[in-house]
Formats: structure tokens, C-alpha cells, sequence
């Protein structure tokens, strides 16, 4: 299941919903992405998340189908906020659920490593010194690059 | 055709989305149309200034700048994704 | 914080407990194990996990200080429930916080590792062929051995 | 010292703890003791027929058979963890 919205979510409720009623899975794993006051070096009073609506349903979509066919997945869970957001909230929700745990982590280190690099989403961080669109980050084309060919997965 | 801007694009042009009529697109690159775009003013111009950092997608899905405009309905042109 | 009893867990509040107020988190994973109606080919009723009071919870903060030592958390949560469990029923809970992903990640992945081997804890299944207690798995003991000498973290 | 089964220890033991008087313990080692426990009975003997499954604490401490008792107050005797 995939969301973008400009409400918050509940990882709580989100897992419960995921496996309530379920006695197939045997370990979840839930990653939540809050919103930091600095980034590096660089005080953030505000973060806006924006997004191509369309697109970003699609590719967090394509992503999902993506991960159920590399592991053996029951269900999974991707929400991702879009706005205006302050230190301390969260950005984005992933879920995982599998019988064993070694397939609920790797699937969901890897829908965030290929969320970050493959769905439309751009921040840009408003602070003292005003405003700048975060540059992309290098370590997280190499996170994305290891489920490419010989990565981790195989 | 729907033509959308985002991030920065969107800044340094000065707008979120134009409707731009296209003649010749089954055998316009994206390139091209860049070039073409590059020329309209001051903004477009920095917009398109470094090639490396300009993203595009036809109809939602991403393609490279040698890709042949064709039929699509909206292109959409963003620097590298920063989400999650 | 460590906790070993027999009641459930709520997974949503114990992550608000630990990164509320919070502004320097910035990625958090929580791991569920949930008890499954199957284990292998065999159908389990009740599952009862018995515990060494007093090595068991010095067991966990050891593990837990160990993945402080070598990953930069800001905080971290491990329960574990004791007792008679359900299918669907709440198992264990780790829940790791950090600046950056991966810490979060590789730390949730070791806690689990580790505490699965290297915790008193041991679960006898009752289901209609009677009661036995789990053997252990040798995947559990690899999985706590890429931690050590050239493991993952290096 | 007080002697702890658990898992299936317990089971054939019939017993959680017991209380068992030690002498000479700085020079018993854990396989020594195991030795005398196997001795005391048909739970005993089955619970300790695999010594490759005889996993032992002394004062919460995980330690190998080779150990020397020493001043511990508890020993504990269980099979390989399978909690999480």
C-alpha cells in the first residue's frame, strides 16, 4: 500500500493495520524518517517536501512491486508526507512484513534506498540563513546501487 | 504539450507548468527541446545550465535526453530526487 | 531502556516515548517479531517463552550498550514478552534511533541477531502433537557471527 | 549453591532449583559438577547425555565446562537460546 500526503501517520496503527488478523508474519520491520533540526552544518526551521503528483504514487508503486518480487514479502506499507514539516515530524513511513526477519530488513532498506533516489520528491530546508533545495547525497546512490547487480540481495 | 517545472525549475523559471505547442516531435529529442527551451529567456537559461543535474520524465516515466519526444503528453523536467 | 514482561507492547507509543521532544533523529527502525500459527510444517497452538530473571535483562543491556559502542544511536528500546503467546500475539520489540539510516538499520539488525543468541530466552511450542521446546538455528548463530571479526559493521 | 534448570533441563530434572552443597569448588571445574549431577538419577543422566547442549551460567555469567566454580553462588543450566 502506497500514500502521499500532507497529514501526518501513525507507525503504530499503520503496523496494526498491516497485520492484524495475520498469524503468517513472523517479523515486521517499520523505518520512520523524522525531520532534523540541523543538516550538517545548516540550522532547518522548516522543511518542505514537494512531489509530482502522479509520478510519485507510480514510482513509490513500482518500488513496492519491486521489493515483493526480490523477497518473500506478506504485505508492506510506503507513506510519504509532502508540505511544509517541522523538526521533529515525520517525513516518511515504510513497512515491512515477511515470516522471517532477514527479508523484512533487506526489503526495507531497500525500498528506502530506492525511494530516496527513484520517486519524485525534492526538499528544500528553510533556516536563518533562508532558503536552498537539498542537493542530492552521493552516499545514496551507492545505497541504491548495491541492489543492482551484485548487491546485498543475490 | 503539458510542460512542468519542479524544485528549482520551477524557481528559476518562474513557473510550475506551460502549455507549449510542438511541431516535429516524432523526431524532437529531449535534448532539443531543451535547447529550444534554454533559448526563451534569462531564467530558462539557468534552469538549463548544467545538463548533468536536469532530470526529465515522459508521461511520469523517467527517460535520458536522447529519448525521442514521440506522442507523450507532458513532460516534466526536475533536478535529482532528495525525498525519503 | 531494556524491558523483559508479560504484557504487550505498543510499538507506536514506545517509538513516541523514545524520539518525542527530539529534534537530532532523524531515521528510526522498529522491529516486531510476532508469534506465527506455523513453524516449518508444524501448527502451533501456544507458544511459552521462559526466561533467567535477572541474566536476562543484564543480557539485554549488555547487547544493547554493545550496538551503542559501535553505532552512533541516540537511543534505543528492546522488550521482551514472557510467558504464553497466541498466534498473531507480540513477540519482542527493538527499536533503534539515528541521525542517518544505516546506523538505525545495521543496529536493529545486530540487536536481533545477538539477543537471539546470546539472550536467556527459550520458546517451547504446544500445538497438536504436544509440547517441545525450538532447537536452535544454525541461520540465527550465522547471523550473530557477521557481526563479529569481518562481519557487516567493518 | 543454588543449582537453576531450565527449558527442558527442568523438564527432566523435574525440578527449577534446588540447593546443593559444594566442597572443594575452587577447584571444581563446571565439567566436574556436571559429572556428579549426571550421577544423581535417570533425569539427571538424560538431561546431561549431550554435553554439546549444556550450556552453563555461573552468577548469571555464561561460561564454558572448563571453568572453575569457584566462590559462585548460582550455576545455571540450560540448552542454546531461542528467544527473539
Amino acid at each position: 500500500m502506497v500514500r502521499v500526503q500532507t497529514e501526518d501517520f501513525d507507525p503504530g496503527a499503520e503496523l496494526d493495520n498491516l497485520v492484524a488478523a495475520r498469524t503468517d508474519v513472523g517479523a515486521s520491520v517499520s523505518f520512520v524518517g523524522h525531520m532534523r533540526a540541523r543538516n550538517e552544518d545548516r540550522v532547518v526551521e522548516t522543511m518542505t517536501l514537494e512531489h509530482y503528483p502522479g509520478m510519485a504514487e507510480k514510482a513509490l508503486s513500482e518500488i513496492e512491486a519491486e521489493a515483493h518480487k526480490r523477497w518473500p514479502l506478506q504485505a508492506s506499507t510506503i507513506i510519504h508526507r509532502v508540505g511544509p514539516l517541522k523538526p521533529g515530524d515525520r517525513i516518511v513511513l515504510v513497512i515491512t512484513a515477511s515470516a522471517h526477519r532477514q527479508a523484512a530488513f533487506e526489503a526495507a532498506e531497500f525500498l528506502m534506498d530506492w525511494l530516496k533516489t527513484k520517486a519524485p520528491f525534492w526538499k528544500k530546508e528553510s533556516g536563518p540563513e533562508g532558503d536552498s533545495w537539498v542537493s542530492s547525497r552521493s552516499t545514496d546512490e551507492d545505497a541504491a546501487q548495491r541492489w543492482t547487480a551484485s548487491g546485498k540481495s543475490d | 504539450m503539458k510542460v512542468l517545472y519542479f524544485a528549482w525549475f520551477r524557481d528559476r523559471i518562474g513557473m510550475a507548468e506551460e502549455e507549449i505547442d510542438l511541431t516535429g516531435a516524432d523526431k524532437l529529442t529531449v535534448r532539443d527541446f531543451i535547447h529550444d527551451l534554454a533559448g526563451r529567456g534569462d531564467g530558462y537559461a539557468t534552469a538549463f545550465e548544467d545538463m548533468n543535474v536536469v532530470h526529465v520524465a515522459l508521461d511520469m516515466q523517467e527517460v535520458d535526453h536522447d529519448t525521442i519526444i514521440g506522442g507523450a503528453s507532458e513532460i516534466a523536467f526536475y533536478p535529482p530526487f532528495t525525498g525519503g
